[in-house]
């Protein structure tokens, strides 16, 4: 019993960590389609930035409020040199920019940064909580936590304000968006700010747990992706199960069945869902008629 | 109201529009008319402002719009039933027909809400469905409500009444005919040149680009080289 | 004669929402049969039903005594069901004339090997069909525009464009869903001409039209669905009559024009 | 002036190894010419980044012997790198030292082929000698699968059976695995075991270090030479890492070493001179990358010219080279030419390595 | 459209004319991976540039292909040519039977299917120790050919021999891609990535085009991952890895999907590249990031449709 808590408190640490990246891709995907593959970079430049910061003199909490502000900037900056100019491009050249970006920016913070693995503290100690004869570090805690803010945040923006629904009318049909009134450049703007601001906000709150370092971003958008796709892309729900869900996939076949292939299990299962559910689990299928 | 000239327009290196002038004075129902392809469609997308200007201008209530990003020309008063009808299939009716009125935020908006849903009741009752799922002339009638929630006083209609049951044709004809009591001007784009051309007051023919020909809807009409071409009588 | 296409009891649901009903009706070999109806009463979901796109739940469809019901439509297409589409569906990305080959697609295929290595065999099968994929547009005036990217071409030249492709499959079951769509009368007339000459070859046609006078002028049999539901059918002039189409369908007006 | 090449990880899964070695061999060559180089030669340094893709350090490998035309290479900092450049090096008969850790880079002896860090199979002899030293004999494993991890993780399981030492449960964990607490209660679960051994590098083995502490699981815990940098104190945290054991080189422990180990007066110079010009600690990476410049440039010296073949007979000959990682005898038949002494066993206290008596 | 006789005769004019430009001898080695990758990549083309299906996967059958010629030889006494036909024949039948569930699915979901079903393939030769000797590699026998010929009296450095093999491969590859392009099948994979429903209705099995094409593209990949394996004469997993599925698909972005020659342009830039980059030492990624986003922006197309429409003058 312990012994399953504890495989559990595990998932859901991992899993918390993963829904976060994941619900970062959300907004940029709602908004245009385009699975951002620099999303990682924005959590290694959220807990970089955070560590540097830090190291010149800033307290923690103001050097993560620093790394979130110029990682939402640098979110802009990307939409507005790369992608803004490249409107009307197919899908998959937006997706190569953001491969691109991606490794633009790792190639910068390896030369602004360094190469080496970094962390600081977490933030309230590391004296674990026992749960029913199961441990759980308070920073997994605060992970999880942020990851129900964020997706509360998410799911209310996207169901309850016309903002919101501008977004989702964005890509859904660009043209029609801008007959309605829509900047659709503002709102890819926006989007871009605020998918690179939760990413650095999960990139501060996990790094006390992961490490980081100039390249954690692929890892972490590869997981991210993964989770948000298991869940159904652009439903922040999807973000948050989803996650979850490969965390404790991960951790109970790392407990019971096999280390060794413990993230071989985990797409096993986004195999088998995609077989039955084509778009993930929360995914809803796109109504276009003939 | 509208003033167009010597408006210009390619797709590529291929130009479309050779200089349109045109002109819509407030409160009147102007149609255009012209055989697939002659360039209403871009004529109209040019105006909406969603379809590059190579050349001319066009003013709007005395302003320049010839540089008006498009989502501003809404603000301006100038709305657009597009081609394809170009819903977002993905929301629900009642979704799309709020983002129509995206640039409000008043009590006037569920007011408007309520006419639409009067004028085509088939909404309200799928008011909570994904708009993708309905008919192609449901799909019509959203998007023309649509174009309405965004209070215009210069509505661009491309062929309304595509795709619509004839009863449904009809009542649209009288919407279009009760813009006029609104003080709402239209420039209206029709195949069905005969029911367009009965309820506007002007027309212009279209032809690969060029505006072969003007005037008051009853000459157009009355026209034997038009009756031929466009009404087939 | 014998019945090509035989409809009866087809009905399906989306959601609680009974789109379609209890519809059946026949259609012969060169025979127009239209089926009209108000927006949203299921005129095209009944395509998809007999195309094979959406599964009826229940009901069936039989093409030349041969049950076909909920078939893909690829093997429909092999039995000789073709069909257009009210929302646009064109090979963008493919020039005119290709997408005019396509129509020919089982004509043309062949072992993928041959078409790997472009074996003598495949060049024979495919020069075949670009000869009368050319013919074919020609027939719906867009032979001028074969090189053009499909993406290029106005509203009412893709339309035609989709006729083209269905008619290429030489079908012996036409499914015309609103073909004179964003036509002006006088393009609504040789589209007209052109159903009547593919009927007169022997093809059972059947079709969604919202324009009156040429559902009329060239319909053999009409069927009026409402809410799903079959409410009348019979011949033009019968049903033009029926005040029950008249109210739900036509309105006062147009049934006088 | 003589050319020598390298190929190193500096960037990627490897690129803390990769950076150091690079930063080193920079540092070594600046100085060596400012000195006036050697035999009255300038050296070029070509350095290339292969980010730790075997494919591309193959392609590096034979530009230096292609294009820049190079006397000898250094690098492959990986196993894997390594293994992709010995047949270019093999086939163009180009002295190269590796820096990466698996025993199959010299074993079999390959004509041109030799290398620096003590072997894998060295630190588990190291590593078990120790347990076995302290009465345990019965133990858990977790290693990762990456390269590293994975062959050392070989070695080991080939042997443990000459110690005496059993291993009841055998887990692992990916390269960027976040959380190793599953595989750590299984383990912690397994009776009768007395101690936990982590072969690995990278993040992974501070993380497990860290939830070794949370799980509570009370056991030794062994680190391999794969940890061998100060950040791996910071990164596990220096109350968790309290009390771990793991074979090392001198380098760690400069300033810990009797007066008269000769190893002292290098590390310590090399120590020196690193730190002043990078601002970092230094870690035993550097060091393998500092001891096949020396070993390859004193080779040169004695060959008195920049021959490959004079250089590779001259390399093989090394005897008594006194470096950060060991005193290295190459012979014909050895071509890394360490023993067992290079190792020392260090346990962390209070932050801090400290020499296991 | 470059015309297939067109694109095969400056393919064949770069092959055999670029050795009298090259400075030394390691340009062959250059050569050589452009053309295994482009080889990689015109699959590719096949797959997302015909038929619209996305594949983050395909390095996975590069390792099928890669490892058969290492672990045949040593495990059955395959010669290593040999091996690398059963490779591509291996990889064939596994993406055959992937690919019936997988390719179901659309855009997004495919991609994370197929990668998943790549992360799989390199995990298992990555843990599979026994067998593949694990995640730093194994070696690869010698194909023998180059000393067949060297009895012929044709003396070729390692890097020149496996240039004008890989060169010869790449162009054959080429020619069948092309002629699929224009071939019924061709022309039906384009149709269904037009409009799916309406290639079903004109008589295609879409799920079966797809599939070939799928089976098609994965061969290409295993040929690629064969021949990277043989010249190397050393594998390891990372062949099958995720970076590089990515890499050959924005190679095959940035040449333009839809075009051979296109794979040609996006696998040479993308090979060459990072050698031209290496004299800017640690601002190389920077600047491969930097170039790789310039290009998708002045080129949305890719690099050979916007070069054409610039030649043409069609900008739109
Ligand atoms: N996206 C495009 N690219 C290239 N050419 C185009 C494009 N859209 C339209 N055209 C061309 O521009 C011309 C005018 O087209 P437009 O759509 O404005 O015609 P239309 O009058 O609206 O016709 P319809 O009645 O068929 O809708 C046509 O010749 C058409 O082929
Ligand atoms: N995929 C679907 N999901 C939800 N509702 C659907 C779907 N397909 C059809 N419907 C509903 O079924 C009804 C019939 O639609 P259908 O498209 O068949 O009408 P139609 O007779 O072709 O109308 P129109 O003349 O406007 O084209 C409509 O109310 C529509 O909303
Ligand atoms: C610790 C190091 C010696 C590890 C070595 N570079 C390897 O990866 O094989
Ligand atoms: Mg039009
Ligand atoms: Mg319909």
């Amino acid at each position: 019993m312990a012994e399953l808590m504890q495989f559990v408190l595990s998932g859901l640490t991992v899993g918390a960590v993963y829904a976060l990246v994941a619900l970062g891709f959300t907004i940029i995907y709602n908004a245009s389609d385009v699975v951002n593959f620099a999303q990682g970079e924005f959590v290694m430049l959220g807990g970089m930035i955070t560590v540097f910061a830090n190291m010149a003199g800033l307290p923690i909490p103001l050097a993560a409020l620093t790394a979130i502000v110029v990682t939402a900037v640098a979110g802009v900056a990307l939409n507005k040199l790369a992608i803004e100019p490249a409107r009307g491009a197919p899908v998959v050249s937006l997706i190569i920019i953001t491969i691109g970006a991606s490794i633009f920016m790792r190639g910068l913070a390896q030369v602004v940064f360094d190469k080496q693995l970094h962390r600081f503290p977490a933030f309230t100690g590391d004296t674990p909580i026992m749960i029913m004869g199961a441990t759980i570090l308070p920073q997994a805690l605060w992970v999880l936590f942020g990851a129900l803010v964020v997706f509360a945040g998410l799911w209310a923006f996207f169901t309850r304000t016309l903002t919101g629904k501008a977004v989702l009318a964005t890509s859904n049909n660009r043209l029609a968006a801008q007959l309605v009134g829509i900047n659709t450049n503002w709102v890819m703007t926006m989007s871009f700010a605020l998918s690179a601001g939760i990413g650095a906000l999960a990139g501060v709150l996990v790094t006390p747990i992961t490490n980081t370092s100039y390249d954690v971003g692929i890892a972490l958008a590869l997981k991210g992706f993964a989770a948000a796709m298991l869940g159904g892309m652009g439903n922040p729900i999807g973000a948050l199960v989803g996650g979850l869900l490969l965390g404790l996939i991960e951790a109970l076949t790392a407990g019971y069945i096999s280390s060794v292939y413990k993230d071989a299990a985990a797409f096993v299962v986004i195999l088998l869902v995609l077989f039955f559910m084509p778009r993930g689990i929360f995914g809803k299928s796109s109504t276009d008629r003939v | 109201m509208l003033n167009v000239e010597g408006l210009r327009s390619r797709y590529g290196r291929i130009e479309v529009l050779h200089g349109i002038d045109l002109a819509v004075n407030s409160g009147e129902i102007v149609t255009v008319v012209g055989a697939n392809g002659a360039g209403k469609t871009t004529l109209l997308r040019c105006l909406s402002g969603v379809q590059p200007v190579t050349g001319g201008s066009i003013t709007f209530r005395g302003e320049s719009f010839t540089a008006v990003p498009a989502y501003r020309r809404v603000g301006h008063g100038l709305a657009q039933s597009p081609e394809g009808r170009q819903i977002f299939t993905n929301l629900t009716v009642e979704e799309n027909l709020r983002l129509g009125a995206f640039l409000y935020a008043d009590d006037r908006v569920e007011k408007d809400m309520q006419t639409a849903f009067a004028m085509f009741p088939i909404l309200k009752e799928k008011r909570n469905l994904a708009a993708g799922g309905l008919s192609g002339g449901q799909q019509q009638m959203l998007a023309i409500t649509r174009a309405l929630m965004g209070r215009p006083s210069c509505l661009l209609l491309d062929e309304p009444s595509m795709g619509l049951a004839p009863i449904i044709v009809a009542q649209i004809f009288e919407v279009v005919k009760s813009m006029r009591d609104l003080d709402v001007t239209v420039l209206l784009v029709e195949q069905n040149a005969y029911g367009a051309l009965k309820i506007a007051d002007r027309g212009y023919v279209l032809e690969t680009g060029r505006v072969t020909m003007q005037g008051s809807a009853a000459e157009l009409i009355a026209d034997p080289r038009i009756r031929e071409a466009y009404l087939g009588i | 004669m014998t019945t090509l296409l035989e409809v009866s009891g087809l009905g399906i649901t989306f959601g609680g929402l009974k789109a379609v009903q209890d519809v059946g009706f026949r259609v012969n070999p060169g025979e127009i049969v239209s089926v009209i109806g108000p927006n949203g009463a299921g005129k095209t979901t009944l395509f998809n039903m007999i195309s094979g796109v959406y599964k009826p739940s229940t009901g069936s469809v039989k093409l030349d005594g041969e049950n076909v019901t909920s078939m893909d439509p690829y093997l429909l297409a092999r039995r000789g069901l073709s069909r257009t589409f009210q929302n646009l569906q064109i090979f963008q990305t493919m020039t005119v004339l290709e997408n005019a080959i396509s129509g020919f697609h089982l004509q043309e295929m062949g072992p993928l090997l041959a078409d790997l290595f472009h074996l003598p065999s495949m060049k024979s099968r495919a020069g075949k069909a670009e000869t009368e994929a050319r013919a074919l547009l020609e027939r719906v005036r867009l032979g001028n525009a074969a090189e053009k990217e499909a993406s290029s071409l106005s509203y009412g030249a893709l339309k035609r464009l989709e006729i083209a492709r269905a008619l290429a499959l030489k079908p012996r079951v036409l499914l015309l869903d609103e073909p004179a769509a964003g036509c002006n009368a006088v393009e609504t007339e040789e589209i007209d001409h052109l159903i009547a000459e593919v009927a007169a070859s022997g093809v059972a046609i059947l079709l969604v039209e919202h324009d009156m006078k040429m559902v009329m002028r060239i319909s053999n049999h009409i069927v009026v669905l409402d809410h799903g539901e079959k409410i009348a059918e019979g011949r033009p002039e019968e049903v033009s009559r029926n005040p029950k189409v008249i109210e739900a369908y036509l309105g006062t007006e147009a049934a006088n024009a | 002036d003589i050319k020598i090449g390298a190929t190193m990880s500096e960037t990627g899964p490897a690129a803390f190894l990769g950076d150091p070695e690079a930063k080193t061999l920079k540092m070594l060559v600046e100085k060596l010419n400012a000195a006036g180089g050697i035999n009255g030669e300038q050296i070029e340094l070509v350095l290339y980044d292969d980010g730790g893709d075997p494919n591309k350090a193959r392609t590096f490998a034979t530009r230096l012997v292609e294009d820049d035309e190079v006397k000898a290479i250094i690098g492959g900092t990986t196993t894997g790198t390594t293994m992709s450049i010995i047949p270019v090096a093999e086939d163009s008969e180009v002295p190269f030292i590796s820096l990466a850790g698996a025993v199959e880079i010299i074993e079999p002896v390959k004509e041109w082929t030799f290398k620096t860090p003590h072997t894998d199979r060295m630190a588990c002899e190291k590593i078990f000698e120790d347990m076995k030293a302290r009465g345990i004999s019965k133990i858990g494993m977790i290693s990762g699968t990456d390269g590293f991890g994975a062959s050392m993780r070989k070695q080991c399981l080939g042997v443990v059976g000459n110690y005496g030492i059993e291993i009841l449960a055998d887990e692992s964990y990916g390269p960027t695995d976040a959380d190793m607490t599953p595989q750590l209660t299984n383990i912690k679960n397994t009776a009768g075991i007395q101690a936990v051994l982590n072969p690995g590098f990278g993040q992974g083995p501070s993380i497990v270090t860290r939830n070794f502490q949370q799980l509570a699981v009370g056991l030794p815990l062994y680190q391999s030479h794969g940890v061998a940098s100060k950040s791996f104190i910071d990164l596990a945290g220096a109350e968790a890492a309290e009390g771990v054991h793991l074979p090392g080189a001198a380098l760690l422990v400069a300033d810990l070493l009797p007066a008269d180990d000769p190893q002292k007066p290098v590390v310590e110079a090399y120590t020196a001179e690193y730190t002043a010009k990078y601002n970092e600690a230094v870690s035993t990476f550097g060091g393998h990358a500092y001891d096949a410049f020396q070993i390859l440039m004193q080779a040169i010296e004695r060959a008195g010219s920049d021959d490959p073949s004079a250089i590779r007979d001259e390399i093989e000959k090394t005897t008594g080279y006194v470096g950060t990682g060991g005193v290295v005898n190459m012979t014909p038949e050895d071509h890394l030419g360490l023993d067992l002494t290079a190792f020392r066993m260090l346990e962390i206290k209070d932050g801090t390595w400290t020499l296991v008596e | 459209m470059v015309t297939k006789r067109v694109t095969l005769l400056i393919l064949a004019i770069l092959v055999i004319a670029s050795p009298f430009f090259f400075p030394s001898s390691f340009y062959y080695r250059i050569g050589s991976l452009i053309f295994v990758n482009g080889l990689a990549v015109t699959g590719l083309v096949i797959l997302i540039g015909y038929a619209g299906q996305i594949s983050l996967g395909h390095a996975g059958f590069a390792g099928i292909g890669g490892y058969s010629c290492a672990l045949l030889p040593a495990h059955l006494g395959l010669h290593p040519g040999i091996a690398a036909i059963v490779g591509a024949i291996l990889s064939g039948a596994i993406a055959w039977l992937v690919g019936r569930p997988i390719l179901r699915l659309k855009g997004h979901y495919l991609a994370i299917a197929t990668l998943g079903f790549g992360i799989l393939v390199s995990m298992v030769l990555a843990n599979e120790a026994w067998l593949t000797k694990g995640p730093d590699g194994i070696e690869v026998p010698d194909l023998g050919l180059k000393d067949v010929l060297e009895l012929v009296g044709l003396d070729l450095s390692n890097s020149q021999f496996w240039y004008w093999f890989s060169g010869i491969a790449f162009v054959i590859g080429a020619w069948v891609a092309l002629n699929l392009y224009d071939s019924p099948s061709g022309r039906a994979l384009r149709a269904l990535h037009g409009s799916e429903i309406a290639a079903r209705t004109v008589g295609i099995d879409v799920a079966r085009l797809k599939l070939q094409a799928f089976v098609i593209s994965a061969v290409y990949a295993s040929l690629a991952g064969s021949l990277l394996a043989l010249q190397n004469k050393f594998i390891t997993p990372d062949v099958a890895g995720f970076m590089h599925s990515i890499e050959w698909v924005t190679m095959a972005v940035l040449g333009g999907a839809g075009s051979v020659l296109g794979a040609f342009f996006g696998a040479a830039i993308l090979t060459t590249l990072p050698q031209v980059l290496t004299v800017f030492q640690e601002y190389e990624q920077i600047l491969l990031g930097l170039v790789m986003m310039l290009c998708m922006i002045f080129m949305r197309d890719g690099l050979l449709p916007s070069v054409l429409r610039l030649i043409r003058g069609k900008d739109k």
